[in-house]
């Protein structure tokens, strides 16, 4: 038994504190800690000072132009990007779709897309949920019909994260409509500015917009956009499922944001006595404190295996839903510190002088109301459940 | 042994359901929740119309109604529309006035807006840590200090302003345009305001109001309680309608066993919430009135919560977009602890009475 | 809106009041109040006592020897039992046979059989659970072969409860093996000195005896110990399930439960003070008198509902699942406030100046795993769960 | 960062493991664990040769262990197997007789059982309210004052004692014979006492013993922890068993989601348990060993409760009785919560903490 990361490791996280501590964009750290929006431009800013340290897409191999981490590493430099209050890297490009390409992309694709991923050229985003199929992907009913050496495309996507953002999309289309629902699936590229294509925001609950809707009609793309062969797509999807899931707990975003409660949970009073004190409020940050140092440990564990080369089968499951439990806890935590604090809609005009939440807390209530989606997406807590049942059940 | 509304109650909610239906639709609901000044004004003289704010007052005081029920069966409307009008501050200012022997009158008509602002960003619930403090000049009091999250202050004619004066907690009564006022929409729409007073002009009408503020405070919670029981009806209804029609791997999420049980566990709550209301609504004016209170914003607070995550979960995606209106109803049932003390809040009064006892 | 009783109901409650206090043993309630184990012979002098006053049966008609008690007197009679801490009437003979008889039994079978319930004579005790058929009676397999004018049964029933007291047993038996499974179900009366009749003790989980294992090897029945029509036993079934749930919640229980527990809390210290001081204990005190006050209204809401004549659907197994969910977060309080007093198995020796939980509290981890059964027996919260979901999607 | 155990302490836990399913059968278990003297000498002298009580124990005082994750891997093969034996009172003895510099080897060798007494009925789980009383006479000290609920109290040879003497708290070593010794069985079998001391010869071996008995305290609870680990893994597996066989309405329980859903809770929350007590057994002889003693039993008593409730209501009846095994985990599970405190009991110490960091 040992807690502790290896002498390499170690040398590798003192590394990136000091980077971080000098490379980070302070507007930008500021912005995240206050859980504010982060501009496109501030996550361009960002993707390319990594970029240009080599440790944007640090788990690619060396041979793409990567640093070719493992596990730990990856987790070292998610954690310590989180408690630096660093942006979340845009996932669609970096860690989704290089790794597809990778897997099973043409050499072509690869020597053309996957640079464009690390210097910014493209944006990526996803094109997977439709509204009739969320959690079952296997339903979706989108069509690519193929014309010559195109595809023609139909339907509609939704849950585009990000997409107002991106110049491409990656889609799973039907390719096939008899057989299996999952047989008939394709893995296909296609540019936003083809016409036929339409992308409007979606408002969330808070009021902020980060998800999109993407009609397609009659869009027009080169069969050579297909990744992997036609109607494979569903393997394709299992296998970015079951990929890149060292986040998944989110133990770094749980760390600083109960951090962040701490310290609040210092600084407003109530009658004159820090609320800290309150005994029934300082139960619960206990109660999620102790959940949360179990969790860290619960993480390295899989890492651990993960890093032996062991084959992780439920435990990402149980990751999900345990550290989207805790993450939430601690967003209520948060919001309810502030007391009346965190009724108002945020805007600028209550800043300054007028402030009434603490600094960097005046997001609070509506991050809590934004973070209930991270236990519906990626699969809901719900799909993770069944998942797990079956393994359970099957043992 | 009777819980059925009587026929006056009945009538009065069926009304306010129709008009806030017919008046209030969701479009315009959310225009104005959301849009300076966060309420309607010409629907707050329509409700008014309707006999609205009668009800609120007993008829010693000229109303109609004016019993825990009156309050609690016109709130559970207004959170079943989840209306954003700020009736809230008629309620407690009715008490307030009442306490006081002043008329009623321009409050019965609708004509005139209260807001009661009593908290402040230390003290948020309670009466004790209450900062803002009145001094005696040559011509009269002044008020100096900050009440934060007034709801409706930003609409309000008047204000209702809770101070320390010679040590004691008073009452003041004052124009709202004499103070400097910052309106803002709550985070689940409706209007608030930063109330800042610096030797604010302001008339005493309560010098020792501790136990009227306390009274009012109640009321005000009540209504809140109601308020969140008539949005978590709305609220269960559309996860039922949505779990009855929404289809997943080709059939009904609503088959799906675990969503069940959870379902019915809210459905329980809810029932739980609703007697505890009512119990609450029973003993306006009796010697428990705080302690059933206390109760009430506590279990509701707790309910309310608990199904709103669960509402946007169940959904899955959908109700987590501005578009759907369970995403509001979430948020109101969430930010409804936020007001007039949280869950937490009122379980400390519970373990207080119990320690005291 | 009116919760209280009427008048009337008023003067009841004071009769009753009186007359526990004049009637009911003391013995006898000192040993409810402490959860220790009531005998045979106290249950006896109950029944005598309340039978003698024409209470023992209140709710049945006149012309059969009851008082003709709405829901909301049995419910008034309950509550004010329980909270004397008189033992429950077991309701075996008066609850169910008493009124199974009264609607299928031949005139014959009612003059015969309910004087005996109500005098004492006969102890009946329920033969519905087999081993394989627990929450799904459906699947029952204990058969009943007609011979001649008997049946002959064969097989074996579970859970019996108090059955080692008892001098009759009705049982659900299979008439017809093919067909629906609900369809071959009869209902019949069998006297349990029957040769081939084995009845075996089960221990609980704390240590006690108080259900049965009961085997029946060709076991001669007349067949005039059958109720109502052969194969209509489902029908007696359902009626007997949607029979008599005033008490379902447990109201009265949980009231005398709670009380018990706060002046727990006020006698036991924890340094000195009262465990009351001690804000957590305190604040789990709190919810749960909320939640049981709350449910005092439910309860009186469907009680209401139920005495105008209307019908309850969904309402009986929601205040099932919450009521037993309160007694036993009661029972685990109590548990709790014991702390290691709470660790010892009750034994005679430990009374006295040894000790160790205070007077009357040396079963209250034994009663907490005891009760652990409410919510399992008359149909598991779970079961209760899914009456109300099937409802509920049906609206 | 290696998460596997090495491979002395795996053979041990193997070992032990053998040991006690060959040695200390279910049926043997039910019989020694309500039968006077609750314990099995000889079993006990077995586990000794399996060299048990070495591995309690540093290389400094004559073991082969010492350490959190030693404790931590025999406690969970006892708590797998639910074996009554008290070798808690060995674990704590050892760090109290290791602080006064006592010679081990009686213990080392499983001659010589202890019993640690430290609680009272009003201070049950701490050292601050500790009411027995030491008084220096002519010829040493006696005691006098009662010890209650002594785990292993009725079957040790010698019992280690915190007394108050000239205000501090003080350790005392006496043979058992010499005390009023009451033994019982728990309700989760396995043998207790009531320790009752009346002017009790007993010898005086560290004066200020609080910092000893705070540690012993935390290496108690750790190992307590860990047996509840065990007991839970066991407890899990009987439940995944039950829902793969039992059937009802024709199909196999398990494949009801709601029961689906809740066991993979269960999962989750057992290797919650599992890594917290982990992260506590690394931290004992650090600064944070208190926090992260009181996080682990603060949060194994948790989940321990809710897999007990939920093992039972979801075996239906079954597990309500004596015969079924997981009637009995249950009880483990639930009353190891009342020894050495409770999660409500350590959560106050986190909270202490929080409060004054």
């Amino acid at each position: 038994m040992d807690l502790d990361y290896s002498p390499q490791e170690r040398a590798f996280q003192a590394d990136l504190r000091d980077f971080l501590a000098e490379h980070l964009p302070r507007d930008i750290a500021a912005k995240v800690t206050a859980r504010r929006e982060v501009s496109k431009d501030d996550m361009e800013r960002w993707h390319a000072i990594l970029n240009a340290r080599g440790w944007l897409a640090g788990s690619w191999p060396k041979a793409f132009g990567g640093e070719g981490w493992g596990p730990i590493e990856q987790h070292v430099f998610e954690e310590e990007c989180c408690l630096a209050g660093a942006p979340r890297i845009v996932p669609f490009g970096v860690k989704m779709l290089g790794p597809v390409l990778m897997q099973f992309g043409t050499p072509e694709q690869q020597a053309d897309l996957l640079p464009r991923i690390l210097d910014g050229t493209d944006w990526w985003c996803q094109g997977y949920s439709e509204p009739g199929a969320g959690s079952d992907l296997a339903s979706l009913k989108t069509r690519a019909d193929r014309d010559g050496d195109h595809y023609v495309i139909n339907g509609q996507k939704t849950w585009t994260t990000l997409g107002q953002y991106a110049n491409r999309i990656f889609c799973l289309v039907r390719t096939k409509v008899d057989g299996k629902p999952q047989e008939g699936i394709s893995f296909v590229l296609v540019d936003l500015d083809s016409p036929g294509i339409e992308m409007r925001p979606i408002r969330l609950i808070e009021g902020g917009y980060e998800v999109n809707e993407v009609f397609f009609t009659d869009v027009r793309v080169p069969v050579a956009n297909l990744v992997g062969a036609e109607n494979e797509g569903w393997t394709i999807a299992k296998f970015l499922l079951g990929h890149e899931r060292t986040n998944i707990a989110g133990v770094g975003f749980s760390v600083q944001a109960l951090e962040q409660v701490k310290s609040l949970a210092r600084q407003i009073t109530r009658n004159g006595r820090p609320l800290i004190q309150n005994t029934l409020f300082a139960a619960r940050l206990a109660r999620i404190e102790a959940e949360l140092d179990a969790m860290k440990i619960t993480n390295l564990r899989m890492l651990a295996r993960a890093a032996q080369g062991g084959r992780l089968g439920a435990e990402p499951s149980m990751l999900k839903i345990k550290g989207t439990e805790i993450r939430q806890a601690i967003n209520d935590l948060a919001r309810r510190a502030l007391g009346p604090a965190a009724a108002p809609f945020p805007s600028e005009d209550l800043d300054g002088n007028l402030s009434i939440a603490p600094e960097g807390h005046a997001h609070d209530a509506a991050s809590y109301f934004n973070n209930r989606k991270i236990s519906i997406y990626g699969g809901s807590n719900e799909i993770q459940r069944n998942i797990l049942a079956k393994g359970m059940m099957a043992r | 042994m009777n819980f059925e509304m009587s026929d006056d109650r009945r009538m009065l909610a069926e009304t306010l359901r129709r008009y806030l239906s017919e008046q209030y639709g969701w479009d315009h609901r959310l225009r104005v929740a959301y849009q300076a000044p966060f309420h309607d004004p010409e629907k707050w003289a329509g409700m008014a119309d309707l006999g609205l704010f009668h009800a609120l007052v007993g008829e010693d005081r000229g109303g109609m109604g004016g019993s825990g029920f009156d309050i609690a069966v016109i709130f559970e409307e207004i959170g079943r529309a989840l209306c954003p009008e700020p009736v809230l501050g008629a309620v407690m200012a009715a008490r307030l006035l009442s306490a006081t022997g002043t008329p009623l009158t321009a409050l019965l008509s609708g004509e005139t807006r209260y807001a009661v602002a009593i908290g402040e960003l230390d003290a948020p619930y309670d009466l004790d840590g209450i900062a803002c403090r009145a001094d005696r000049t040559g011509d009269g009091w002044r008020l100096t200090g900050r009440k934060s999250v007034v709801y409706g202050g930003g609409v309000a004619d008047r204000l209702l302003v809770a101070a320390r004066a010679n040590g004691q907690i008073a009452l003041f009564d004052l124009a709202a345009a004499e103070a400097d006022l910052h309106p803002y929409a709550m985070i689940d729409g409706g209007p608030a305001a930063e109330v800042l007073l610096e030797d604010t002009p302001a008339t005493p009408i309560l010098p020792a109001a501790q136990a009227a503020l306390s009274d009012a405070l109640d009321w005000g919670a009540l209504a809140l309680s109601a308020e969140a029981l008539g949005a978590m009806e709305a609220t269960s209804a559309a996860l039922i309608d949505y779990l009855g029609t929404r289809k997943q791997f080709g059939q009904p999420i609503g088959t799906f066993q675990a969503l069940q049980h959870r379902a019915v566990d809210l459905t329980i709550d809810i029932e739980q919430a609703r007697s505890i209301v009512i119990l609450a609504a029973s003993a306006m004016g009796t010697p428990v009135q705080a302690k059933r209170v206390a109760q009430a914003k506590h279990l509701v607070g707790r309910v309310a919560r608990k199904l709103a995550e669960e509402a946007i979960q169940m959904h899955g995606g959908i109700a987590m977009t501005w578009e759907y209106p369970v995403s509001h109803y979430a948020k109101r049932l969430v930010m409804i602890d936020h007001q007039l003390g949280d869950s937490d809040h009122h379980l400390g009064r519970l373990i207080e009475t119990l320690q005291t006892a």
